[in-house]
């Protein structure tokens, strides 16, 4: 985990500090870079910290939608994040990834915590954009929406960062978005423009998308809403497979049945806050607490 | 008629001084127009209140106005320094200071147009991008830019037909522009309409050309799009 | 500087006094005049067209030396440029149908609309004698619009410099069936003269005074040679200089 | 030479209300009209059917085509030439006489230029609703007619704001040329000051100077109008709601 | 169903059979209007056939989607279609209410076959828009994208189709909207735009709209893909008594336990084709054929 050395500590509020990132940022991304390129040797050591989140709260104006939360994953943790609509499990997630400002709280990829500053909203901003660019190269997202680019073919769609944020050579990056395509059975898709195709099709392309930059940290946005069971056994599959390569991932679920066969740790959320969290073979099957309960009892299955 | 066909080199001259420097300030004008636009939309207030002040003064004030004050205020400063220096007369070139006037000018509309197509591209599909460790400009350029031409074309086409025909302005800093020449021809001539209609009938040419060339980028853009079929 | 290399501008769309010919290049009476000048002085000329309305602004700024362009010696101009001694002069003259009952006064034209071309001096005459007096005066940006209306009927009469009238309008075709309404004015006492002004002049920038000498002193020169009726022939039948 | 004399303007300040009337009259009425048409025409302008968009798109054409100072010396000048036009006068038609008129024809002119960029705008704006918008307004059982009435055009001329505020400020600048068809616009208060005075800068400057004002007033006009219409496109932006505990 | 009446049979080819229409549009309209207005007393019998789908082809270029399908469905019927990824389900539910113009196939809504003729690309188009309209009032759809209206608040959106398609007085809009906002616990975000909530809530607004036009015939394209399990549960009950009501419904989803437990008929799709169909207690617990076997078996519940 050498090139994880590279991120600075830095505190929040003191964007000062980040004068460590700024004399070597290249070196930094290469470095990343390189370790990206080779492929899951990093991760090899399963007990290495990969993300942590501590005590994050985020508000829309008056409505605080977070109160407090707070995870650690390792290599190879399989977090699923459940709780009822509106409980803020996707805007954790892209307070993960500073997609979305948190109000306060602190993040840690990688074992080094990011630098943040505060902007004149009051929101916490990242204080060094190539940290940024570097923990996002680490983190890829598969969104709610799916949110492909409507501009480009499927393949385009999974071969743009790999090329363009990684900087891989076309050649294998055609080879990996062939692999990841395949793996979710979409390869035959490639020409398609994403509104041409299902919802379920596109979809996988989300996913493959994200594998496609063989990031070390996947956070997943309901990954399986638009997918039938058979597809859903499908991903299952893969997120398996991506687990023992020892990645890490986070997936907002609201599929219980998902959440109990991949996961090692599941989180419940309501309200902003972590109501109660544990290994889902125990949580999901005798719920402490009464919300969890009355939750888990709508569930048909 | 006759007097047309006597004139027609002269006004196909014109023409070409026209259409010179309407594509030379389209250039300028884009660019200016992307920039402002960003920084009209970025978080950074004092960018902001820059741009707001730019593409307000600079549409506020009228086109001969802002001709006149580059043009003649412009060059009545740099004399002074001239003659304090002692230097030789330097000359504001006049169609370099059309370029630059008329540039900037429709750079200010330029903005407007490319902040409303920028905000109508989905949230989403910028998120897409950063999350996947775009830069702001690999964002900009890869997702941003080719999504929000598909919006901006009919503001584009609307704003180059204007700009095209304010080039007229520049025979006020002594350019031979196609609408000069064919009112003095007029004048010279006495048959004022027969130019005025050879003027429409050169000006609606190139808009038939840059009609065909927007319908083409159109079509370029919208590939992946679903249109709506109101 | 000597004045080897002299930059006239002229506007181009004053017939006669200055057209564009169909080469885009500059002619007309006050064309010749300036190249009679030149050759008179020994020095290369060279024309630049501008657009009336920024003509004096850039003589100031420098875009060229002198103008040539029909432009009357006023008051007003005085302030900004220096003038050299008058080329030509013109009366001014009310131009209406043929055999018309209108004159140039205000009892006349009493609810009469007139044109006149915006900041020439028929302008200024009507503005400050006739203005609220009765006739409904109307500005064009250029004399040939105000011929326009005149012929369509949204003028009862135009008032301009006789010369051009005669040159760029009454002699024409357009012009057939229009003649000069009573008198031409000259200016009956020395106020009026001062409006109507002491004829068409050169412009020339306040500093270069030593070029106002030389284009005076090969105006008197031309006059004085012959060069200068040679030239007035080829445009007018009559004497445009006066006295 | 002192740079700014302000006796100049000064002195002429009433001829400058009255011109800054004559243009807010004149781009004032000739953009509601110019809109007025411009909504149905945009539809007719987006229409499938090649006779109906047709000679829309060739009338856009020609009026974005061409120089609106050209248009109105056309119309004005133009309509002066006619024999038959001179008899209707004399004859005291009353729509032809409107042609006598230099405001109607400057209005003719402004109106009909307006409204073909306003049509090509919206129909910009329209052709890029959101698919699935249409598609929820059709299966909600609107009528084509409906479905334009409460979702396309709504959605359009919201989004059509920032193209739109330009075409209105490019329209109070271009009504300048007024003063070509011997119309006092503020411009032409200028131009009648600048030949009085002969000074250019005092004329034209104080003239920019209130063309800048009422830009300014407009673009305030539109921010506001953005502010209130187009709060849906803002970037996730906080909403105040009432949020039951 | 006396409004039924109205709708005039035409047969395909043949527009010149639909001049009995054009005579009383407006009528029919009206008629229409009067009966939704009344709510639900026009389903009490409930042996009335709602829609029925007979052949249908669907091509898009030359890909067949649609390989003939056929359906038919009764006052109170709740029909789940199911099947893979890509296999067709949303095309056809598209076919019913014509967002989709069908290739050739025959649809009967409300007792009256729908009047089509050929458009000039050979695809089938309803031969008078009128009738077309009175068809979609009284099919209402929930989309997999919700397609909400983005430029209106959440009560907007509702109100919309009721007061300007059927023409109720804003106040009873108004009434239906709270009535059905509650009912899926959206009402507290009336007044927010789409693009500012989460993707559950969005979901529920889009139940919402569509119940709020009181239809006889409800589509839901993956009614519950953004919802958790609650929720689901939730809206499930929301479904169950408006089938009690006597409304039908067609259901596209992936949720195999709301197939099994709302629906009274299943229809498994696959490449375009209905490949099982029948009571889902049992089809769903004994399958027949391979392929559902197969699809039923990577479903985790
Ligand atoms: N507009 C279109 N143009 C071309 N092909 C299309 C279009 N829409 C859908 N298709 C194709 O038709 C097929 C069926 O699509 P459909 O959306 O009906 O699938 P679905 O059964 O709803 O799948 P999912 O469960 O993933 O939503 C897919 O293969 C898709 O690629
Ligand atoms: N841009 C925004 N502005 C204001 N409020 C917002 C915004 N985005 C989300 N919210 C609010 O924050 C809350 C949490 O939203 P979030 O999207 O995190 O929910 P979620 O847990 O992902 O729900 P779901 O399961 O329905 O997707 C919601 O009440 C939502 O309305
Ligand atoms: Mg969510
Ligand atoms: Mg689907």
């Amino acid at each position: 985990m050498n090139h994880a050395a590279t991120f600075d500590r830095i505190s929040v509020g003191d964007p000062h500090n980040s004068i460590g990132l700024h004399e070597a940022p290249q070196d930094a991304l290469n470095d990343v870079r390189s370790a990206v390129t080779q492929g899951t040797a990093m991760n090899h050591n399963a007990n290495v910290e990969q993300v942590r989140v501590e005590d994050l709260h985020k508000s829309y104006g008056d409505n605080e939608v977070l109160k407090g939360v707070s995870l650690s994953a390792n290599s190879g943790d399989v977090i699923s994040i459940i709780g009822s609509s509106g409980s803020g499990k996707s805007t954790w997630l892209r307070c993960i990834n500073f997609l979305e400002n948190p109000t306060s709280g602190r993040v840690v990829v990688g074992g080094k915590e990011v630098g943040l500053t505060r902007n004149r909203k009051g929101d916490l901003v990242v204080a060094d954009p190539k940290q940024l660019q570097l923990i996002r190269t680490r983190l890829s997202m598969v969104f709610q929406h799916f949110n492909l680019w409507s501009h480009m073919t499927v393949l385009e769609n999974v071969i743009e960062a790999p090329i363009h944020v990684l900087g891989l050579p076309k050649a294998e990056a055609l080879e990996r978005a062939e692999r990841y395509l395949e793996r979710v059975g979409v390869w035959k898709f490639r020409d398609a423009y994403p509104a041409h195709m299902s919802g379920g099709q596109q979809q996988r392309v989300a996913i493959a998308r994200a594998l496609a930059m063989e990031p070390s940290v996947l956070l997943f946005d309901e990954p399986t809403s638009a997918l039938d069971p058979e597809l859903v056994g499908e991903v299952l599959k893969v997120m398996r497979s991506l687990a023992e390569e020892g990645r890490t991932m986070l997936v907002v679920t609201h599929e219980m049945g998902f959440a109990r066969e991949v996961s090692n740790h599941v989180i419940f959320v309501h309200r902003g806050r972590v109501e109660e969290q544990g290994n889902p073979k125990e949580v999901l099957v005798r719920p402490q607490s009464e919300r969890l309960q009355q939750f888990l009892s709508g569930n048909l299955k | 008629m006759d007097a047309l066909i006597e004139y027609s080199p002269s006004l196909l001259g014109g023409a070409w001084v026209t259409l010179k420097v309407a594509l030379l300030s389209l250039v300028l004008a884009v660019a200016s127009g992307l920039l402002g636009a960003a920084c009209k939309l970025s978080n950074l207030l004092p960018l902001r209140l820059w741009t707001m002040l730019y593409t307000t003064i600079v549409r506020g004030v009228p086109d001969l106005v802002m001709m006149l004050l580059v043009f003649y205020g412009g060059q009545l400063l740099l004399n002074e320094v001239i003659d304090y220096f002692e230097w030789e007369f330097i000359e504001i070139n006049p169609f370099v200071a059309g370029v630059l006037t008329i540039g900037f000018i429709f750079g200010a509309y330029f903005t407007e147009t490319f902040r409303g197509a920028f905000l109508s591209v989905s949230a989403g599909q910028l998120e897409a991008g950063r999350a996947y460790g775009m830069t702001s400009w690999q964002v900009f350029l890869r997702i941003m830019f080719p999504q929000m031409l598909r919006y901006a074309l009919p503001g584009i086409g609307n704003n180059w037909l204007v700009l095209l025909k304010s080039t007229a302005i520049v025979s006020m800093i002594g350019l031979s522009d196609m609408t000069s020449l064919a009112d003095q021809a007029g004048r010279s001539t006495h048959q004022p309409f027969t130019f005025y209609l050879a003027v429409c009938v050169l000006y609606l040419a190139m808009t038939a050309v840059s009609g065909w060339f927007l319908g083409r980028l159109t079509t370029r853009y919208n590939v992946g799009v679903r249109e709506a079929n109101v | 500087k000597d004045w080897k290399e002299i930059r006239l501008a002229s506007e181009g769309a004053y017939p006669p006094f200055n057209i564009t010919a169909a080469d885009g290049s500059l002619q007309g009476f006050d064309v010749d005049i300036g190249n009679a000048l030149c050759a008179e002085m020994k020095a290369k000329c060279t024309w630049v067209k501008q657009e009336w309305d920024g003509m004096i602004p850039a003589l100031v700024a420098r875009k060229f030396d002198a103008i040539i362009a029909s432009m009357s010696i006023t008051e007003e101009r005085k302030a900004k440029v220096d003038f050299t001694e008058k080329y030509y002069a013109s009366p001014l003259a009310l131009i209406a149908k043929s055999g018309s009952p209108l004159r140039p006064d205000t009892t006349s034209l009493k609810g009469k609309k007139v044109g006149v071309q915006r900041g020439t001096v028929s302008d200024n005459f009507a503005t400050k004698y006739w203005e609220g007096k009765g006739p409904e005066l109307v500005r064009y940006a250029k004399q040939d619009e105000a011929y326009l209306d005149l012929k369509s009927g949204r003028l009862d009469a135009a008032f301009a410099d006789y010369l051009e009238a005669y040159g760029g309008f009454l002699t024409k075709p357009e012009g057939q069936g229009y003649d000069v309404a009573g008198d031409r004015l000259f200016g009956k006492n020395a106020e009026e003269k001062g409006v109507i002004g002491e004829g068409i002049g050169i412009a020339v920038r306040k500093k270069d005074k030593e070029l106002t000498a030389q284009l005076n002193k090969a105006l008197a020169a031309i006059r004085a040679n012959g060069k200068y009726e040679e030239i007035r022939k080829k445009y007018f039948p009559m004497d445009i200089y006066g006295n | 030479m002192e740079l700014f004399d302000f006796q100049v303007i000064t002195g002429s300040l009433p001829e400058f209300w009255r011109g800054l009337l004559m243009t807010l009259q004149l781009t004032g009425i000739a953009l509601l009209c110019g809109f007025a048409g411009a909504v149905p025409l945009a539809v007719a302008r987006v229409s499938k059917n090649r006779w109906v968009s047709g000679p829309v798109a060739a009338y856009t054409y020609f009026f974005r085509g061409t120089p609106m100072l050209v248009q109105l010396l056309l119309i004005y000048y133009g309509a002066g030439q006619w024999q038959w036009m001179q008899a209707a006068w004399e004859a005291g038609n009353p729509v032809w006489l409107l042609f006598r008129e230099p405001f109607f024809c400057a209005l003719l002119a402004f109106g009909l230029n307006t409204c073909a960029y306003t049509i090509e705008i919206i129909a910009g704006a329209m052709r890029n609703t959101p698919h699935g918008e249409v598609e929820a307004a059709k299966a909600m059982g609107m009528s084509r007619f409906k479905a334009l009435q409460r979702i396309v055009l709504p959605s359009a001329l919201r989004r059509m704001l920032p193209s739109y505020s330009n075409e209105v400020i490019l329209m109070l600048q271009g009504s300048a040329i007024a003063s070509a068809v011997t119309l006092v616009d503020i411009t032409g208060a200028a131009r009648n000051v600048y030949s009085r005075h002969f000074a250019p800068f005092e004329a034209f400057v104080f003239a920019g100077l209130v063309y800048l004002v009422l830009t300014f007033l407009l673009v305030g006009m539109f921010k506001y109008a953005e502010g209130r219409w187009l709060a849906h496109l803002a970037p996730r932006k906080a909403t105040k709601r009432k949020e039951a505990a």
